[in-house]
């Protein structure tokens, strides 16, 4: 069953465009004006943009910026002076540190040189560090401050390809042996000295520099195994990037704050990509900690960020409220119930009463402007988030304050972009059409695939995986399953393909999907599908203690433990309320619908890392948790409605100790399952 | 115990000859004698650590170095000058500067203006200037707030920047101050009691500036402090007094031994 | 030559050539000295218990005498207003310290002084709105003070004294011996010393600050009230007087902040230099330098000698 | 909340250290300046400039020379009315012995010579602090006063003992005398007010404004990191001095017209303080805040009986003006020893980071 689905309009448009230019990996021409590489787009920004800002970085208290001509010198500078320290073509140069113009010219300067710059996540400790330099036998390592020398001299004896460290920041470098160590900018007065002998051998190697070279290579994180390099071309990336420039409309106007890791392939895309496709200008912050005010000041208009980061800003943005007065909490809460209601609306374009629309412009001088000021997001145009499931509370709350805050879905092996949302499509629960360029099927399993210009060239020194992933014909599997909303031709994401599974009439089984469903409500902690192979699905619930247990002192409800709480009658009514509505959504879903939880029980105790039940980063450990509470899963499958049971649970002093409890088992209401009937 | 022309460090930093010279000083107040007949040198590029119990006349010989007290007997020799009576402006123009033991922060001031205050002595463009604040002044101003930038980069206090001082934790309120005598690029650099009232961390902290100041700014620095484990590890040479008299004098290992220094101080520490 | 023969010979003519007129500015000059005094002593007073600049303490004197002129004005008998004068003292004690010093307590030593000189508004506003703005009389006879004069006639000469003066100079005395009484043997005046010297340990033996704040600057009250007596009789009764009363910081500069003798001596040392001034050298400079004699003299103090006549040397400490 | 400051970052030393770095601000500075230059004189009445406006601004510029001295450098002062005075009485002399001299340069030649009288009286100030300083302004306020009266020179030998204020032009206008029009010395007034303001800030927030306040905060630090108190002290006297004298020239020559020496006098010290206390210590927008609030108090209180239909005297106004001014001078010595400019402050906190509280 080889399905292409691409029902919404652009993303059939994009595809079929896409198609009728042949063949993707070969055929493809570079684009107008033989940009053909990042270097070369340098070039034409330094001639094009030449007095506009190009890197901004907070140091020594104020936005230090460069323009692109500057850049265009700077980057070869450190070309020509990479190139006397002995840089060969193809070498590997690994790039260490957070994101600073300076490092990020760096990777540009390699490509110059015909060299291959990989960027290494600056908080991997040394053993991970020694994996990755010693993998792809870097020669040079551009290393930001003493403790990113330090990492890579502690592992020194196990690279033997290592010759040259650099060094950005010079603090504390002084005492150093520098005979195989030198100053970045010692580097780039080396190569501005030597501009008459270097400049030709530079011009030679970018000559080889083409459509097809290497333009990065990124090693992904891997949950599994050791960590891949993927190559990526600059077909890879510029194709990516001017697709999804054009999609967004962006251009050299505007700005985005550089702040996630630089070995992360998205910004590369942004920060690298986009940035030197359209010109337009990136801003590194002070420090990590300082993030937060830079972003406020920066003000970006092109902003990106995991979910996590939205969830963290949305709780810090209630808890500072909660100390504001009555009256002013009062305004807040209405004007935000307001934006609840319309702004998303308005933000789609979608009719709103005129009486709607003036109390939303009320709310945006009151409320509404001056948050999105506060966080730094009133000029954000388009923003993304992706990585992971994002709260359909929290996605809301930012679209109803007016910021166009989307979602994609993307891969290192894909240049980031496998399916995107369009402006006036944005739903919380799906990861969006396929993005412009980009192919998608799904497999027999469940399992998407994709090809695009994007694609990968190849794992570095690793055929077999790059065989197991990228068949022939560049269709690549992207090990998650999902299936398209039929509605609305958007690409919902459910799991992991392999731990996707099947109910016992072969509808799927994907527990995780509706588990982050459930976590959505501020009210549950944990949740723990059952159902694999049977007719019906169970859960085990915990509730979220701070929040539940706030809800019950502003309802008087007394209680001493979790256990007293998590039995009350009154907390598993509102479970239950939430086990439907979510029921109610799975009905919806016609891929989805036979997950619908049939029972569920609110758990006597939390499920706890000291007891094995889940991992140290709260993953559940689902095997653990079969064989310790059969008892109650057999209950859950068996009808009783109430059961007891008794656990062993370790004492945070390390004592051990058990619990009894009953447990009131509860039915759930299931909805008629729409896409059977249709 | 004397040296000619320097000597290394045990960690192979080489120390240079006397920066400053003090030959049998005596400091009175009325009836009191604060300082009895005390020599001391210390030398270019070295930490040099004065300790004592309460009341030993260890801030009296700052504030003597300093001149802000004048002693009644003794002499001075400050880069092979001898000193006259000097005010203590006048010690700040010859590349003295200091903090103190109770922190001295100009505390209705911003971090950024008062370590901007620091250079005082090195912005000179004149009253007209100032009054428009343009051209040559702003220019000025804009020079030497580039180099205090340097300092609140070095001592990592970028966050506090623009807050006024008077609202900053005390170990934050100590780094300032060692960044407002850092801006003044002293030659010889006085640091009372700089960890005093720190916690551990704090103290740490510190210490890794102090002797990052001395390493990448090569400035010669003399400093009282209370804790004795730090001025063993920071401290070049060690001259304990006691009582205004100067018991001991030597390297960090000598003073410890030393039955006088154990009887007087730290057999009560 | 003549401006210099009258600055350094004829004065000293004219002193010598009239005795007797001499002598009688020299008694005017400790008659004011003493009132000056007077106002120095109840600054003094709440400087040393509570480190308050009292600015105020001159319309103080000029408060409590229009409170008793007033109160007489409006029919009470002259003694029961010179009771309720005292009383209306001790509720500005108590309300001075109740709503402002309690609220004002750590804060630099400068602001409390701007609080004295809006304290003085305050009661300048309070006192012409109660009792009307014109100028009064005191009630010195209804008080029972002693009026006319006696004449001597020393060196052949003629010397006035105003028995109301012997009188302000009789009850000065009488008031500083009792404060020098009330200081150093009873119970409440050694706490009051004590606070002078360490807030700690007045603490310590019980007394509460508060109490002592309001006992002294009831203490300062009475003393203004007296002073207010003598000086209006010697003059009207009228906020001008205030001007007069400024005066009693020169004193202060010259006797130091917290010595009582030195507030007296300094006292009359302005007393006898003002009038002597005046009258003798006065005139080189077109007259009316009164008005800022004793502030050159305390400036000119300063310069040599900051601590006052009776202060220790201050040594500074980093 | 009318503050979005998201996007307005600084890419140099001069944007970042500026004096309204906040566009916002920006924008408002040149609103209220326009409403002074242009609005005020277009539609202001002749009784609203003549004695609210005119006098408003003189005091600002006094206060600010106090505030200079005392708020910046921790310097007490009670000498400001007679600075003012030397102010008055010089550019008298100047416009009576020189009678074509451009009576605008007159006032701000005046200046000089109140600094220079200042400076003197600032001598002492090198060696006593605090009270004592108290004193010795004291000192020059009533000797000062006391000259005044007697060195008819001063006065030209009138009878009354007055200064009376000739018309005279400038470029064919005639700004000073009783020829003069409202609008005319309004805008003489503002025009040099603006212009000191401008200069004051400039000076504060540079070298010379830093030295004065180290050491207002800690004079010993200050000496040991190379300030000389000599310098510091002397020009600060100078400049405060200054400011006050060209204040006063103002006063006399382009408000009251003619002037006696109890416009100089102690009282006239007090309320300038006053001024300075309630506008906040060590701030310029603070000093206009305290002279508007001192300056119009008892108008307003003047006026509250008039709109109730009581009739109150004139002299009971006054009183209860004395009242309410040092009843609020001691609130807030008491609440907000900053006075009307930390409150603004606050407020435009506030209003930075609204919604939040904080």
């Amino acid at each position: 069953m080889r399905v292409r689905v691409g029902v919404s309009q652009q993303g059939c448009l994009a595809t079929l465009r896409w198609r009728s230019g042949g063949n993707i990996l070969t055929s493809r021409i570079a684009p107008t004006g033989g940009l053909d590489s990042i270097p070369k787009l340098l070039a034409r920004n330094a001639r094009e943009f030449g007095d506009r800002p190009a890197s901004r970085e907070k140091e020594f208290g104020i936005w230090q910026s460069w323009t692109w001509a500057e850049v265009a010198e700077e980057v070869n500078a450190l070309a020509m002076g990479l190139l006397a320290l002995g840089l060969n073509a193809n070498d590997h140069v690994a790039i260490i540190g957070r994101n600073r113009p300076a490092l990020y010219w760096s990777m540009v300067s390699i490509q110059s040189c015909g060299a291959v710059p990989v960027p290494i996540y600056q908080d991997s400790v040394a053993e991970e560090m020694a994996y990755v330099l010693d993998h792809c036998s870097a020669r040079f390592v551009i290393a930001e401050d003493q403790e990113q020398v330090d990492k890579v001299l502690e592992v020194q004896e196990r690279l033997p390809a290592l010759e040259q460290i650099i060094y950005y920041d010079k603090r504390g470098m002084r005492k150093y042996d520098h005979t195989a160590m030198n100053a970045y900018r010692d580097v780039q007065e080396e190569g501005r000295a030597g501009h008459y002998r270097l400049e030709p051998i530079l011009q030679e190697r970018l000559k080889s520099v083409n459509y097809d070279s290497t333009c990065v290579m990124l090693y992904t994180s891997g949950t599994t195994g050791r960590p891949k390099g993927v190559v990526l071309s600059n077909r890879n990336i510029i194709e990516a990037s001017r697709t999804s420039a054009e999609f967004d409309h962006l251009n050299a106007g505007d700005s985005v704050l550089a702040y996630l890791p630089m070995a992360w392939v998205g910004d590369f895309i942004f920060s690298i990509g986009q940035c030197y496709w359209t010109g337009f200008c990136v801003s590194c912050p002070e420090s990590p900690e300082t993030m937060q005010e830079d972003l406020r000041e920066i003000g970006p208009s092109y902003f990106f960020a995991p979910p996590r980061f939205f969830e963290g800003l949305l709780t810090a943005v209630m808890i500072r409220m909660e100390d504001a007065g009555p009256m002013k909490r009062r305004m807040f809460s209405y004007f935000m119930a307001h934006a609840k209601k319309v702004g998303g609306r308005l933000l789609d374009g979608k009719p709103v009463s005129l009486i709607d629309r003036l109390k939303y412009a009320l709310g945006n001088i009151l409320v509404y402007g001056p948050l999105r000021n506060r966080l730094g997001m009133s000029r954000v145009r388009v923003g993304y988030t992706a990585g992971e499931a994002i709260g359909p509370e929290i996605f809301e709350f930012y679209r109803s304050l007016g910021i166009n805050l989307k979602q994609l879905y993307g891969q290192t092996e894909a240049s980031v972009y496998i399916t995107v949302q369009p402006d006036g499509e944005v739903r919380p629960d799906t990861v969006g059409v396929p993005a412009p360029g980009v192919e998608i099927r799904i497999g027999e399993t469940g399992e998407v695939f994709y090809r695009s210009a994007g694609t990968f060239v190849e794992y570095y020194k690793n055929p077999e995986s790059t065989k197991s992933t990228k068949d022939p014909e560049g269709w690549v599997a992207t090990g998650d399953a999902g299936f398209f909303d039929e509605e609305t031709g958007h690409l919902k994401i459910i799991d992991r393909a392999k731990d996707v599974g099947k109910m016992a009439d072969g509808s799927l089984f994907a527990p995780k999907y509706v588990e982050n469903k459930l976590k959505f409500y501020a009210n549950i902690l944990e949740a723990v599908l059952f159902g694999a192979e049977t007719d019906k699905c169970t859960a085990f619930i915990n509730i979220d203690m701070s929040s539940v247990g706030n809800w019950a002192e502003r309802n008087n409800i007394g209680y001493s433990s979790y256990q007293e709480l998590a039995g009350h009658p009154k907390v598993l009514d509102a479970i239950q309320a939430h086990v439907e509505e979510v029921n109610a959504s799975l009905a919806n879903d016609p891929m989805l619908n036979g997950c619908q939880i049939h029972r569920f029980l609110i758990l006597h105790k939390e499920l706890d890392a000291d007891d094995g039940e889940m991992t140290r980063t709260r993953k559940v450990r689902r095997r653990i948790i079969d064989e310790k509470y059969a008892d109650l899963i057999a209950a859950l499958a068996d009808g009783s409605t109430e059961i007891s049971t008794t656990t062993e649970v370790t004492y945070e002093d390390g004592r051990k100790g058990s619990i009894s409890a009953t447990l009131e088992i509860r039915d759930a209401k299931v909805f008629p399952r729409r896409a059977e009937a249709a | 115990m004397s040296f000619d022309v320097g000597y290394t460090t045990a960690d192979g930093r080489t120390i240079g000859g006397v920066l400053m010279e003090m030959k049998n000083i005596t400091l009175r107040f009325g009836g009191v004698t604060a300082i009895k007949n005390i020599s001391l040198d210390i030398r270019e590029g070295e930490i040099r650590a004065i300790i004592g119990p309460n009341g030993a006349g260890k801030t009296s010989m700052l504030n003597v170095i300093n001149g802000f007290y004048h002693p009644q007997e003794g002499e001075i020799i400050f880069r092979g000058e001898h000193r006259k009576r000097m005010r203590p402006y006048q010690a700040a123009k010859q590349g003295i500067s200091r903090t103190f033991q109770n922190v001295a922060l100009f505390s209705g001031m911003t971090t950024l203006d008062n370590i901007m205050a620091g250079r005082q002595l090195k912005m000179h463009k004149n009253f007209l200037w100032q009054m428009l604040r343009y051209g040559p002044a702003l220019n000025e101003e804009i020079e030497h707030r580039r180099k205090v930038e340097e300092i609140i980069d070095f001592l990592e206090i970028q966050a506090i920047r623009k807050t006024p001082v008077g609202s900053l934790p005390y170990g934050l309120q100590k780094r300032v101050e060692l960044a407002r005598a850092l801006a003044a690029e002293p030659s010889l650099l006085l640091l009372d009691e700089p960890m005093a009232g720190m916690n551990v961390e704090e103290k740490e902290d510190m210490s890794r500036f102090i002797l990052d100041v001395n390493d990448e700014f090569g400035t010669t620095i003399a400093l009282i402090e209370h804790d004795m484990g730090v001025v063993m590890d920071l401290a070049d040479r060690v001259v304990v007094l006691d009582y205004g008299k100067k018991i001991a004098d030597g390297t960090p290992n000598e003073v410890q031994k030393n039955q006088d220094v154990i009887d007087a101080y730290l057999g009560v520490a | 030559m003549d401006f210099l023969y009258s600055l350094f010979v004829g004065p000293f003519v004219d002193m010598f050539s009239t005795p007797d007129f001499l002598l009688q500015v020299l008694w005017e000059g400790f008659v004011t000295g003493t009132l000056y005094s007077l106002i120095a002593l109840g600054f003094v007073l709440i400087f040393k218990a509570s480190g308050v600049f009292n600015f105020a303490q001159g319309i103080m004197v000029v408060f409590s005498a229009l409170t008793l002129v007033g109160l007489y004005q409006a029919g009470v008998p002259a003694y029961l207003a010179l009771l309720l004068a005292v009383g209306v003292m001790a509720l500005l004690a108590i309300g001075v310290e109740r709503l402002v010093l309690r609220h004002m307590v750590n804060q630099p030593d400068i602001i409390l002084f701007m609080a004295t000189i809006g304290l003085s508004y305050f009661l300048i506003g309070l006192g012409e709105f109660i009792f009307g703005g014109e100028t009064k009389s005191m009630i010195t006879e209804q008080l029972g003070l002693p009026t006319g004069s006696t004449t001597f006639a020393p060196f052949g000469g003629v010397l006035i004294l105003q028995h109301i003066d012997i009188a302000a100079v009789v009850i000065a005395a009488v008031l500083v011996a009792g404060l020098a009484f009330f200081f150093s043997k009873t119970r409440i005046g050694r706490a009051l010393r004590a606070v002078a010297d360490d807030h700690q340990a007045a603490l310590s033996v019980g007394i509460s600050l508060n109490q002592i704040w309001a006992i002294v600057w009831f203490a300062a009250g009475i003393v203004a009230l007296a002073t207010g007596i003598m000086w209006g009789a010697r003059s009207d009764v009228s906020f001008a007087l205030q001007i007069v009363a400024l005066k009693a910081l020169p004193v202060l500069i010259l006797g130091g902040f917290t010595s009582i003798p030195g507030a007296i001596v300094g006292g009359l040392i302005i007393g006898f230099g003002e009038k002597l001034f005046e009258v003798y050298w006065g005139g080189l400079l077109g007259g009316g330098v009164e008005g800022w004699f004793a502030y050159v003299i305390a400036l000119i103090f300063l310069l040599f000698r900051p601590q006052g006549l009776f202060g220790d040397k201050i040594i500074e400490r980093v | 909340m009318f503050y979005r400051e998201a996007g307005q970052y600084k890419t140099s030393y001069k944007a970042d250290s500026a004096i309204f770095p906040i566009l916002q601000d920006r924008i408002a500075i040149w609103f209220y300046l326009a409403v002074a230059f242009i609005a005020v004189p277009l539609f202001g009445s002749e009784f609203f400039i003549n004695s609210m406006m005119i006098p408003f601004l003189i005091f600002s510029l006094a206060a600010i020379g106090l505030n200079i001295l005392t708020g910046y450098t921790g310097q007490i002062s009670l000498g400001s009315g007679a600075f003012m005075g030397v102010g008055a009485y010089s550019t008298y002399k100047l416009v009576t012995i020189f009678p074509d001299m451009n009576v605008i340069l007159a006032i701000l030649l005046s200046g000089f010579f109140a600094a220079f009288i200042g400076m003197i009286f600032g001598l002492p100030s090198l060696r006593i602090k605090g009270f004592y300083l108290v004193v010795t302004t004291l000192a020059a306020q009533f000797f000062l006063e006391w000259a005044f009266i007697r060195i008819p020179w001063l006065y030209n030998y009138n009878d009354s003992g007055a200064i009376e204020v000739p018309n005279r032009r400038v470029f064919d206008i005639v700004v000073s005398g009783s020829e003069a029009s409202a609008t005319t010395r309004y805008l003489v007034v503002l025009s040099i007010v603006v212009g000191l303001t401008w200069v004051a800030s400039n000076l504060i927030h540079g070298r010379i404004g830093r030295s004065w306040m180290m050491i207002r905060d800690m004079d010993i630090a200050a000496e040991l990191i190379g300030v000389r108190p000599l310098v510091a002290k002397l020009s600060v006297f100078a400049v405060s001095s200054f400011y006050c004298g060209v204040a006063g020239a103002m006063m006399v020559f382009l408000w009251l017209g003619a002037a006696e020496v109890e416009s100089f006098d102690v009282n006239q010290s007090f309320l300038i303080l006053f001024m300075v206390i309630l506008g906040g210590l060590g701030s310029l927008i603070g000093s206009f805040m305290g002279a508007g609030f001192i300056w119009m108090l008892p108008i307003v209180i003047r006026a509250i009986p008039k709109i109730l239909g009581l009739d109150i005297n004139a002299s009971t106004v006054e009183h209860i003006n004395f009242m309410i001014v040092g009843a609020l001078i001691l609130v807030f010595l008491i609440v907000e020893p900053h006075g009307l400019a930390r409150i603004w402050a606050i407020a435009k906190q506030k209003l930075r980071v609204w919604p939040f509280p904080y």
